[in-house]
């Protein structure tokens, strides 16, 4: 292999500056220094159709965390086998920006993201009239501008925005929230240091995350994931405390549907 | 999973027989089929282990090799997780077709073993910060009947109670650089506590019940299932609900409920039989395929 | 005007029937759009609850809805169109459709041939009766009198004028050729 | 709550007083051996020319019926004859006919125009009925069906035009190999233990309760799905380990030998049935009744 | 590894063995429920398991059916942990897929395709454990599997390696002798015909050892298809006697 003169090569193994960064303190006493309290979710702003040649969009800020998703579809399949004759076929695609997080990720999609697409699809099925779309599929791509805890609830929160934009017939609406279990106490909605925080180093009883999707009107749970080590009984908790967490945000979530409706069209007369 | 066709009336009389407290098989809802497990089974492992449970079958090996700890945990090994399915349980697998499986497989594997308790992985540190055991868990699908989370969790379980890993010094060589040298005795070799690794259970809501170790025929009746990993002591370590469908709150903790009531029961009749398989040594008669 | 988002609980069964944009479950009328909320009585005692968005209702190519779509390929047996419009909305993404050559006209089935009423580059109306299978795409028909060709170009290029039910004309090479023409109804003729 | 473990043990087969006579005059080939050199004797399955010397091409018992060589091997796909019953499954809706999954070397083919039309009359295939094909059957369902003819290539083509083949309801699918089915006269069976089994040529055994009325035949395509008794449903399940049992230990299934075996399990729980152990148990004292019901 | 002497004076290989003898053969037939056919061989310390999926309708494209006789369709991975050194990858590299191909001609050779046009026979072989002789191994195990799924066969397919060292062929090379840098050649044959399915020598051999070195081999297959006719008679000595009419 011919040696490139022209550039000039850093060391081979170079550490990035992060490492000596003395890790931020999770709150000992995990309770958050008066901004918010444990059982509070970040002010959520969020807002619908900014993506002109999608068929629906939306972008969603919970404190620095910022999600931007987009709907296509419903489009012709060209590999189709016999379940899509009778319903419809969901893609979903989570990708996070590289810029997004502290360290810098790569384009190509990593097994982590892969991962993350699937729990999505897997919460935003239910939530979608499926069998009135057969032999088509309806594509959601979400990209993570920036990383700053529960990426994946507001996520789910964003997509089901940017469906119900986009026209595509739902159930219900489906809201995402996370949970961080440290000890005894919970913070719900973590943000970045929150959520991995010493957790890693830490030996002590109860530590975990819990994210869960919810269907408010027809209250059925659509997505959980749960990791960590914790009892069941906390486990069972922390589930109520999400499905709290989750219908908090509906008000948001309805508002900044109808801005979008009434933005696209004066109402139809009698 | 492999793709299971079934007609609307073979999953109508499923979900009525659930229902009724008696699967195809005469199982009740929290019955496990006819499991058999057997450790040592490859040689040039440091561990391994192979499970037949009804017409599934997982083999799993362990290679122990010296690796880099993470840069965030200097004084810790780690483990690596890869499943292969195999063309071996359905021609689908054939190329690449097993492999998203495998992904979702060993990333669902990653979760459940990505808490403090379950392994030491401090025992697993060479030097702080520059060498440190990496173990290799690979599981291979050679069969498969359903239920491959459980299956494989119970093999890992007993390919890690039969891991030996040699013995390791440390001396200072001339210029100050650290040297390994392995025991060369063989049996001087360390084991891994198995105590506190969890074992999955995975339970399929069917009609208005949920069910345990369910096999392809009655997965494809069943709208939604949790995934739940329990230690001996009962406490959990990931969950996850999977499937195309939607569960009321109450049927989840139901479910989280009977999960842990059934993987606590798993690990003491596991433990008495990885005893006693390793009291018979070297008088075992090994088994193997050739059974 | 009620605004509604999917989900939201509109009425129960007793006092009106669903409608577009709507869904039944446990005896209670939910929407599964967000738009705003219609209601209509149409003769029945119980008024019909609709929502409705201002964009196209109607996003895919269903059993019996009437298609705009333009002819891309022919042979013996059928001819291959991509459908652009539903009714009056536009169809952002391509879908495929099939005419078959026993669907092209209602009269002498087998006497059909398919040069001879279509060529690539027309635009036809045709009707969906089947979501074919997995091999095939949707199923059309053009055999109806209003269905056929709507826009045909000559060889010449220039656009052709219906004659006949099967023949157009060029106007300026006065050279006639066969299409399945669409007799065309008066409220679509403007000007 | 059981999750009953075990270590694996090694499976001795088990040996049988078997009548002196019936053991010596089986002779076993495996591929490659030469079974007769004289060119007098015709050339069947399992069988090839190699330069006038008929050599086995699979490992089974040679069978000689008159001039006819030909070896049965143990385990195969279903070789299918024009008239067999056979059980299978649509794997695909396509123009004017549905494609069989019946453990055979092709998929079968079901035509438009072999089936019963609902309302039973004789008509002519009209373009709705071909349109309408998935509402009869789609894929997933299974059928009841008789071999009508062998394409050249060896696909088979399936009728179900009479009454007692059609969509089959609710049941058990047990999947055998098919050279342990025993041809009989009939393939439909009444067991007296209270359920019906069509025991298909192709190895698809399927289980299912007894219509109560007679009238009620599966030539339809309305399948009810109001639930089985509890009490059919322990029936259905015994005999489904019962069919596993005896195909493990490889013994020809008819109907006499499924009553045996279902009758010598009738002292374990239905769940037990499977455990190697008494799996054996069972098939030994079935043998035992078969043999002295035959001599 | 030129200090490792691979033939002591007296005519003792590493593990003992004399220059003809062959590793210990122990294999068992339908291992598997689901599939058509399966078995397991162990050849020394060698591990393979072969299934045998068909013969079935072609999926996916049609184009790959032929009209005239059925097509064979093969894949040889390797276990992850089969090896000394984990590899990362079980199957998709370059060896594997020539391997993979190395099968299908072999089977092509063996198999009565032509009784069975537009249909596909799918061959799966995973090695559990590596020691040498993988390809051999492989072979072996595939036929038994082919015999157990009752698809028609010309003959067996016995196959083995042989190398050269210090001007005396052995047979049945483990992995220390095989990757010493000697010759190693692997045959398949068909054994009563004699026929040879395939032929596959590396490294370098003087012109006037190549007989003697396929001498070796062919005698070794021999030995081999006697072992294997003993499994076959057995299993079915064992499974035959249970049905009777």
């Amino acid at each position: 292999m011919p040696f490139d003169t022209k550039r000039i090569r850093g060391p081979e193994e170079s550490q990035s500056p992060l490492l000596f960064l003395s890790p931020a303190k999770v709150p000992e006493s995990s309770s958050r220094e008066g901004v918010r309290g444990n059982g509070d979710v970040r002010p959520v702003f969020a807002r619908c159709g900014l993506i002109s040649q999608a068929k629906g969009s939306a972008y969603l800020e919970a404190g620095n965390t910022k999600i931007i998703c987009s709907v296509y579809g419903p489009k012709e399949i060209e590999r189709k086998d016999e379940t899509d004759m009778k319903t419809g076929r969901l893609v979903c695609d989570f990708r996070l920006a590289p810029f997004s997080c502290l360290k810098r990720g790569a384009w190509i999609q990593g097994s982590e993201e892969r991962d993350l697409s699937a729990a999505l699809l897997e919460s935003l099925q239910p939530g979608v009239c499926l069998h009135k779309y057969p032999r088509s599929q309806i594509e959601v791509n979400v990209m993570v501008l920036e990383n700053d805890g529960s990426i994946l609830a507001h996520a789910v929160t964003c997509a089901s925005m940017a469906l119900a934009d986009g026209g595509i017939e739902m159930y219900d609406v489906v809201l995402g929230c996370a949970l961080r279990q440290n000890g005894e106490s919970c913070l719900v909605d973590p943000s970045y240091t929150e959520e991995c925080g010493n957790w890693q180093a830490g030996y002590g009883e109860n530590q975990g995350c819990v994210t869960l999707a919810l269907l408010p009107n027809l209250n059925q749970v659509s997505g959980l994931t749960a990791e960590g080590d914790m009892r069941e009984d906390t486990l069972t908790d922390a589930v109520r405390t999400c499905m709290d967490g989750c219908n908090k945000l509906y008000p948001v979530y309805q508002q900044a549907l109808i801005r979008a409706v009434k933005k696209k069209a004066p109402p139809p007369e009698k | 999973m492999a793709a299971v066709h079934l007609s609307e009336a073979e999953k109508v009389y499923i979900i009525h027989g659930v229902r009724d407290d008696l699967r195809l098989d005469g199982r009740g809802c929290e019955d496990y089929r006819h499991m058999e497990i057997e450790t040592d089974v490859v040689s040039n492992t440091d561990g391994s282990a192979k499970i037949s449970l009804g017409h599934t079958d997982v083999l799993v090996g362990i290679k122990a090799e010296i690796g880099k700890p993470k840069p965030l945990v200097p004084n810790e090994g780690y483990l690596e997780f890869f499943v292969d399915c195999s063309a071996n349980a359905t021609p689908e697998f054939e190329g690449r077709g097993g492999e998203d499986l495998g992904v979702e497989l060993s990333n669902t594997l990653y979760k459940v073993f990505n808490n403090r308790l379950s392994v030491d992985l401090r025992s697993l540190c060479i030097s702080p910060g520059e060498h440190c055991w990496v173990l290799y868990v690979d599981v291979l699908l050679l069969q498969c009947d359903g239920n491959l989370f459980d299956a494989m969790s119970i093999a890992i379980k007993a390919a890690l109670f039969n891991t030996r890993i040699s013995k390791v010094q440390l001396s200072e060589n001339e210029e100050g650089g650290k040297e390994i040298e392995l025991s060369d005795d063989p049996y001087d070799c360390m084991r891994l506590d198995v105590e506190n690794v969890p074992c999955i259970v995975t339970l399929c809501k069917i009609g208005h019940r949920h069910v345990v170790d369910a096999t392809l025929q009655e997965k494809a009746c069943s709208v939604a299932s949790v995934l739940i990993s329990v230690t001996h002591r009962g406490t959990v370590t990931c969950v996850r609900k999977m499937g195309k469908g939607s569960l009321d709150p109450e049927s989840i903790f139901e479910m989280t409920e009977a999960g842990k009531r059934v993987g606590k029961s798993l690990h003491a009749p596991l433990m008495r039989l990885l005893q006693e398989e390793e009291s018979l040594g070297q008088k075992r008669q090994k088994v193997g395929f050739l059974g | 005007m009620k605004l509604c988002v999917p989900g939201e609980r509109l009425c129960s069964t007793e006092d009106c029937i669903p409608g577009t944009g709507t869904y039944l479950r446990h005896g209670c009328i939910f929407a599964s759009l967000a738009g705003y909320v219609l209601r209509k009585n149409e003769g029945e005692e119980l008024p019909v609850i609709s929502v409705v968005r201002e964009t196209e209702a109607q996003l895919l190519p269903d059993v019996g809805a009437i298609v705009t779509c333009k002819v891309t390929s022919i042979n013996p047996r059928f001819a291959k169109v991509h459908i652009l419009y539903v009714g009056s909305t536009p169809l952002k993404d391509r879908f495929r459709g099939t005419i078959r050559r026993e669907d092209v006209r209602a009269t002498e089935k087998d006497k059909v041939e398919t040069y001879k009423s279509f060529r690539p580059g027309d635009i036809v109306l045709a009707k969906v009766i089947s979501l074919g299978d997995v091999q095939s795409n949707y199923l059309l028909t053009t055999a109806e009198n209003e269905l056929g060709v709507v826009v045909a170009h000559s060889e010449a290029g220039a656009q052709m004028v219906p004659i006949s039910w099967n023949e157009m004309q060029c106007p300026r090479t006065h050279s006639k050729e066969f299409r399945k023409v669409a007799r065309v109804q008066p409220e679509y003729l403007q000007a | 709550m059981a999750a009953e473990m075990r270590l694996p043990a090694v499976h001795k087969f088990i040996s049988l007083p078997t009548t002196s006579q019936s053991q010596d005059d089986k002779q076993l080939v495996v591929p490659g051996e030469v079974i007769t050199s004289d060119t007098g004797f015709m050339r069947g399955h399992g069988t090839y020319m190699d330069e006038d010397r008929l050599t086995a091409s699979v490992a089974g018992e040679v069978e000689r019926v008159n001039k006819l060589i030909c070896v049965k091997p143990l385990k195969t796909r279903f070789n299918g004859e024009v008239g067999d019953v056979i059980v299978g499954r649509v794997t695909e809706v396509q123009q004017k006919r549905w494609k069989v999954e019946s453990n055979s070397r092709l998929d079968s083919v079901l035509l438009l125009s072999s089936v019963n039309l609902p309302g039973g009359e004789l008509r002519r295939r009209s373009a709705e009925d071909e349109l309408a094909m998935r509402d009869y059957l789609q894929e997933g369902d299974l059928i009841s069906a008789e071999v009508q003819s062998i394409f050249s290539d060896g696909a088979l083509s399936l009728h179900t035009r009479s009454l007692k083949y059609g969509k089959l309801g609710q049941g058990v699918l047990v999947q055998v190999s098919p050279s342990l089915v025993k041809r009989q006269k009939t393939h439909f069976h009444n067991l007296l233990c209270g359920a019906s089994i069509i025991l298909g040529n192709n190895g698809y055994v399927w289980l299912y309760p007894t219509p109560d009325q007679q009238d009620e035949e599966a030539g339809g395509y309305f399948t009810s799905l109001e639930p089985v008794s509890l009490s059919d449903r322990e029936v259905i399940s015994r005999l489904r380990n019962c069919l596993l049992a005896l195909s493990a230990h490889k013994v020809l299934l008819y109907d006499t030998s499924v009553l045996y075996c279902y009758e010598s399990s009738l002292s374990h729980q239905i769940k037990d049935i499977l455990k190697p152990e008494v799996m054996e148990e069972i098939v030994l004292e079935t043998r035992q009744r078969l043999i002295e019901h035959e001599c | 590894m030129a200090g490792l002497e691979l033939l002591s004076d007296q005519g003792y290989r590493l593990d003992g063995r004399k220059a003809p003898e062959l590793r210990k053969v122990q294999a068992r037939m339908s291992v598997f429920a689901q599939a058509d056919g399966s078995a397991y061989l162990e050849q020394g310390n060698t591990k393979a398991l072969a299934v045998v999926y068909g013969p079935h309708e072609t999926r996916g494209s049609r184009s790959k059916s032929l009209h005239d006789r059925a097509v064979i369709n093969c894949q040889y991975s390797m276990a992850t942990f089969s090896t000394a050194e984990r590899k990362r990858r079980p199957h998709g590299d370059r060896k594997s897929s020539e391997m993979s191909l190395h099968l299908k001609q072999t089977f092509e050779a063996a198999v009565l395709t032509q009784l069975y046009p537009r249909s596909q026979i799918d061959i799966y072989v995973k090695i559990l454990q590596a020691d040498g002789g993988n390809y051999s191994a492989c072979v072996n195990a595939a036929t038994l599997a082919l015999v157990d799924a009752g698809i028609p066969m010309r003959d067996y397919v016995c196959a083995c390696t042989a190398g050269f060292v210090e001007e005396t062929p052995l047979a049945d090379l483990c992995h220390v002798e095989e990757s010493g840098g000697g010759t190693s050649l692997s045959l398949a044959l068909l054994p009563r015909s004699g026929n040879i399915a395939l032929l596959q020598m590396d490294a370098r051999l003087h012109q006037d050892h190549l007989d003697t070195l396929i001498e070796a081999a062919m005698t070794a297959c021999k030995g081999l298809s006697k072992v294997l006719d003993s499994v076959v008679r057995q299993h079915l000595k064992e499974v035959s006697v249970l049905t009777r009419d």
